[in-house]
């Protein structure tokens, strides 16, 4: 557990709001570079992970470790600056701000860039995520692929070592959906890890080497994405068709 | 064709208010002083209020406390008023320390009410130092604001008694700190912490979620705020020469006039407030004979904007046209050339 | 003759994001219908469309003849148009007993459902009922919001993911109702990701995926195969 | 002995202050409004009390009947052509609007019966008092105290036994779900903030029977107001009641030590509850 490769760490984490438990001991460790997926039906509780991950909610017991470091006290302004960067399941823009500046509040403030450094940083971030054109554009008259673009490129822009996607395909078409993949494609491939959060599990399968399905708050199975898929029990849970 | 055209407009506007006290009459520099004063409680209550989201109706401690700390500067301390200015600043300042630790524990609405019983707490608690005249307040002693620093030099150089080289001294105070702040606003808000601080109002979980500690933000803002309102009621105070705490902690001179100003300008507009003050200005001088329906039609004005045009003159006036002499924004960097097959 | 509930051509948007794009279904009297699609295909806007909680920017929904593409949801409700929210949305402040009366608030007539009909047909609300909603278990929690939903006496009741959040037993428990809720002259439009559910229950099943119905049917007549494709717009 | 009177006194004055946020507390309740205009309405009560009293003869207590209902159609008319309009996630046009209609209040009453301070006449009994034990009290301070703990009772009834109330707190949990419902949450809080009138017309009774007023004092009221509303915890009506007693008998302890000492020792008292208690004596489980 925790071993030196992991770069995010969550051990016997546990979550409930009343009575119900939306996270139950959950454990997995995250190797740097690496990309996890997580799958399951609504209200499995994937986004009450998310949220525990980058400090939006406190763990009721469990810990999370960032590079063997124990964060699980830490606000999310705290965590962002130590390398996790997240995009949100339905976009967040700062719709008056230009969607450079966007980018510009993530890199001086999360990313800890200087006014000299930074612009160049974002620069190359909205190139990579197609979002050049756009740049001094409000970012709150955006529609949907470019807001979800944006929630991307504003988590790149963080320089975050871990990054966590939220339904990020949900509600694309299916060519916007593989122009999507093609940029988390990018960012894995400069070493950045992911957690990506999908319904949409062709676009999800075509980029994580690790599958994760959550059911009632609990890890139902971890494994390569193939094996997953084709377990009976995972059929039936996250299809309803029995197998 | 906007940005070549404001820093050519903006020193010329200046020099013509700094030629006021030379040209213009007593009576006109006196009611010139308190529309600047005005502006600057209103530069201070916009960052506040439309920047950072604290809408607070409780500045007029910060009036109060300022003039106070001057006065006690002078009278106990044997200071120079102009000294005074700083001192009045900084304890502003240094109270706003406990009184943010208290406010900024009500949300929203509540924060509003939170800092208008911290203005009445600390006018009842001013009420009790007697060695400022308690209650019913005191004067600065003769001649201290004539004998202010700078005085001579203003004489010297526009003439006239004494007093006048005060009014002129004062209102050039009040000028330059008009601009001071216009500047360090905009500067302010093209910063990091400015960025920030729109991020945190247009959506504040994602700004959370990057980075930016808001907290941490509102609290800054706060503290200056209090300083800029603290200076700018001790300038207030040399000029009117007599403190009471019923006049120094007034809620309609200080902070509900300020509110309209700011709403009918355009609220977390720069330009906002100086729209308002014109307009504030205007109104006064065409009802200045029927005082109580001179509050009527500013209360009615201000409930209109709020209903028809939300974001005030200025606001409006950016909407329809889209124009923006002073823009806030961060242009992208120049792109390089696309190297997309 | 037309259905009861008639859907036209219903598009939606979100600002510049169109949700739906022209949507035609109906809904025949006494029948149940189901809705499956996995999240984000439009199935939750379609809901919030037809009960005027959601804009509609095109085509037309209509009752029994009556347009109410037009009318604020407080009206579509009287109009006979009941939902039971996704999340089920119980008012915290309000008992289990005063969750189901605000259900009547605007009832039409005097119509089947009744406080006692509705213990008749989930008696552990009746056990229950000046307990606080929210300290019910999510399986009772369903029960109230479908009783809520039914105390208005509706012609139509829509139901938005019943099933999740609950265990399988929990939702087989509350899909036992259907049939008394049917046969008390409420025509019925589940939402579903429970697949196998929906199949079971419906007589009419559509699939939708990225705003649009893209699949038809009778249960019996769709083989896995197709309804595999039509959810994930994939050839497997 | 002195300092049990000096705490029955302080009950007394907080059964006037807990009148006055009962309104506020009912429309805060419902739909977060945060009125700035009610203590000024108040006032505006107490002056159309007066006006009832003066044209007809009638005492104050009846002519008080005949103004509720003038003030809950006033409260309705407010919120559902003003109010309403501005109610939204930004706090801030409520609150811009509400100051801005304090001001207006408050200067035409100005206009409208000069800064002259009347009183409402109602007879003997405003000089009556009783033995309570070992103190005496009031007759009308005594009944502004029953009146209060009245109020909060009525109210109360209205919010849980009803089917008004009920869709109060339907719409106060969720305006959203409460249309499903076939609620209009537009006219429920119109319906809220007439209710919140009538009350203020029965706090205006008080006051005006009890100490001069003129057009400029419902700012001061208003802050002991909200300080009784946030203290007791946002949206609960005994929470209110508990507040205002709170300050009442602080403000009594501070002017027996001093008289200058009154509203200062209040104010320090709703400071030193809040250090303590961040959300109130009595905050709601769900908020």
């Amino acid at each position: 557990m925790g071993g030196a490769m992991a770069i995010l760490s969550l051990q016997n984490v546990s979550k409930s709001f009343g009575a119900l438990k939306v996270t139950q001991e959950v454990s997995f460790d995250l190797a740097p570079g690496e990309a996890l997926g997580i799958i399951g039906p609504n209200g499995a509780g994937k986004s009450t992970l998310f949220n525990l991950i980058t400090g939006n909610l406190r763990p009721d017991q469990g810990a999370i470790l960032l590079d063997g470091r124990d964060v699980t006290g830490e606000t999310p302004m705290q965590r962002c600056a130590s390398g996790i960067g997240r995009s949100f399941q339905i976009p967040q823009p700062f719709d008056h701000l230009s969607v450079y500046e966007n980018l510009l509040v993530a890199a001086r403030f999360g990313g800890r860039l200087t006014a000299a450094e930074a612009p160049a940083h974002c620069a190359d971030i909205l190139r990579r995520t197609g979002l050049a054109a756009l740049a001094d554009r409000k970012a709150g008259g955006l529609p949907l692929l470019n807001r979800k673009r944006l929630e991307l490129a504003r988590a790149m822009a963080t320089r975050p070592r871990v990054i966590l996607l939220d339904e990020i395909a949900g509600g694309l078409t299916e060519g916007e959906c593989v122009e999507l993949v093609a940029t988390i494609c990018d960012i894995h491939a400069q070493g950045t890890a992911i957690i990506w959060i999908e319904h949409v599990l062709h676009a999800l399968t075509s980029v994580v080497s690790r599958l994760m399905v959550l059911n009632f708050g609990r890890m139902l199975m971890i494994g390569a994405p193939d094996a997953v898929m084709a377990a009976p029990e995972v059929r039936e849970i996250y299809l309803g068709i029995e197998a | 064709m906007g940005k070549t055209f404001t820093p050519l407009i903006l020193p010329l506007l200046v020099l013509g208010m700094a030629l006021v006290p030379v040209i213009g009459s007593r009576a006109l520099v006196q009611d010139l002083f308190m529309v600047l004063c005005l502006l600057v409680l209103a530069l201070n209550w916009n960052m506040l209020a439309g920047f950072a989201g604290l809408v607070s109706v409780g500045q007029q401690a910060f009036v109060g406390i300022g003039a106070y700390a001057m006065f006690a500067s002078v009278i106990l301390w044997g200071m120079d008023p102009l000294a005074g200015l700083l001192v009045g600043g900084l304890v502003a300042m240094a109270l706003a320390v406990p009184v943010a630790f208290f406010t900024f524990r009500l949300n929203g609405a509540y924060f509003a009410i939170g800092t208008w019983v911290v203005a009445d707490i600390a006018r009842l608690a001013f009420s009790q130092w007697k060695a400022l005249g308690g209650g019913t307040g005191t004067s600065l002693p003769k001649g201290a604001a004539q004998e202010m620093l700078g005085v001579a030099t203003v004489r010297g150089l526009i003439g006239g008694s004494k007093a006048a080289a005060v009014d002129a001294l004062t209102y050039w105070l009040a000028l330059a700190l008009v601009v001071v702040l216009l500047l360090a606003s905009w500067a302010f808000l093209r910063s990091r912490m400015g960025l920030g601080l729109q991020a945190v109002r247009d959506n504040a979980l994602a700004a959370r979620a990057v980075g930016v500690d808001p907290l941490r933000l509102k609290a800054l803002v706060f503290l200056l705020t209090a300083f800029g309102t603290g200076i700018c009621g001790g300038l207030l105070f040399i000029q009117i020469g007599r403190i009471s705490p019923g006049a120094a902690f007034s809620l309609l001179d200080w902070t509900a006039f300020v509110i309209f100003i700011v709403v009918i300008g355009g609220i977390g507009t720069l330009p906002g407030p100086v729209i308002g003050v014109l307009v504030f200005y205007g109104l006064e001088r065409l009802l200045a004979d029927y005082g109580t329906v001179y509050l009527i039609v500013l209360g009615l004005i201000g409930i209109a904007i709020m209903l028809f045009a939300r974001r005030g003159l200025w606001g409006g006036f950016v909407q329809r046209t889209g124009l923006d002499p002073l823009p806030l924004s961060h242009a992208a960097p120049a792109a390089p050339a696309p190297t997309r097959s | 003759m037309s259905a009861l509930l008639e859907i036209r051509g219903l598009t939606a948007h979100y600002g510049d994001f169109q949700a739906l794009f022209g949507v035609d279904l109906a809904l025949e009297r006494g029948e149940v219908m189901a809705i499956i699609g996995a999240n984000g295909a439009g199935k939750t806007t379609l809901m919030r469309a037809i009960t005027g909680i959601a804009r509609v920017s095109g085509g037309s929904v209509a009752l029994a003849g009556r347009r109410l593409d037009r009318l604020a949801a407080p009206d579509i409700l009287r109009a006979g148009v009941s939902m039971v929210p996704e999340g089920r949305r119980l008012f915290p402040s309000l008992t289990v007993e005063e969750n189901l009366l605000i259900g009547a608030h605007a009832r039409r007539g005097s119509g089947f459902w009744t406080l006692a009909r509705l213990y008749d047909l989930f008696p552990i609300l009746r056990e229950r009922r000046q307990q606080p909603a929210t300290a019910l278990s999510g399986g009772q929690q369903q029960m109230v919001a479908i009783g809520r939903a039914l105390m208005s006496n509706p012609d139509v009741l829509l139901c938005d993911e019943l099933s999740l959040g609950l265990a399988p037993v929990v939702i087989r428990e509350i899909y036992a109702a259907f049939p008394t809720i049917r046969d008390s002259g409420t025509a019925i439009t589940v939402v579903e990701q429970d697949i196998g559910q929906a199949l079971k229950i419906a007589d009419h099943v559509h699939c939708m995926m990225e705003g649009r119905i893209t699949l038809s049917g009778r249960p019996d007549t769709l083989s896995r195969d197709a309804i595999h494709n039509a959810y994930f717009g994939v050839h497997a | 002995m002195i300092w049990l009177d000096t705490l029955v006194q302080g009950l007394m004055l907080g059964g006037l202050y807990a009148l006055f946020a009962a309104g506020l507390s009912l429309v805060f309740g419902i739909m977060r409004l945060v009125n700035l205009a009610h203590g000024d309405l108040i006032v505006l009560g107490a002056y159309l009390i007066l006006g009832i009293g003066t044209v007809t003869g009638l005492n104050p207590f009846v002519a008080a009947l005949l103004a509720l209902p003038v003030m809950f159609a006033l409260g309705w008319l407010l919120q559902g052509a003003l109010l309403n309009r501005v109610l939204g996630e930004d706090i801030l046009p409520p609150l811009l609007v509400t100051f801005g209609l304090s001001v207006v209040v408050q200067n035409a009453l100005l206009i409208g019966f000069s800064a002259d301070s009347r009183k409402l006449p109602v007879g003997p009994i405003d000089a009556q008092s009783l033995p309570l034990g070992p103190v005496t009290v009031g007759v009308m301070p005594l009944l502004t105290l029953v009146s209060a703990v009245l109020v909060i009772v009525v109210l109360n009834q209205i919010f849980y036994r009803t089917a008004l109330g009920r869709a109060f707190r339907a719409t106060s949990d969720d305006p959203v779900t409460a249309q499903l419902m076939g609620i209009r949450p537009r006219s429920i809080f119109a319906m809220a903030t007439g209710i919140a009138l009538v009350v203020a017309t029965i706090a205006a009774l008080y006051l005006g029977a009890r100490a001069n007023f003129d057009p400029s004092i419902g700012p001061a009221r208003l802050l002991y107001a909200f300080e009784a509303v946030i203290i007791g915890g946002l949206g609960s009506l005994w929470g209110t009641l508990a507040g205002g007693l709170v300050i009442g008998v602080a403000q009594a302890f501070g002017a027996a030590l001093n008289p200058e000492w009154q509203v200062l020792v209040g104010h320090l008292a709703f400071v030193a509850v809040l250090l303590v208690r961040p959300r109130g004596l009595f905050p709601r489980a769900n908020d």
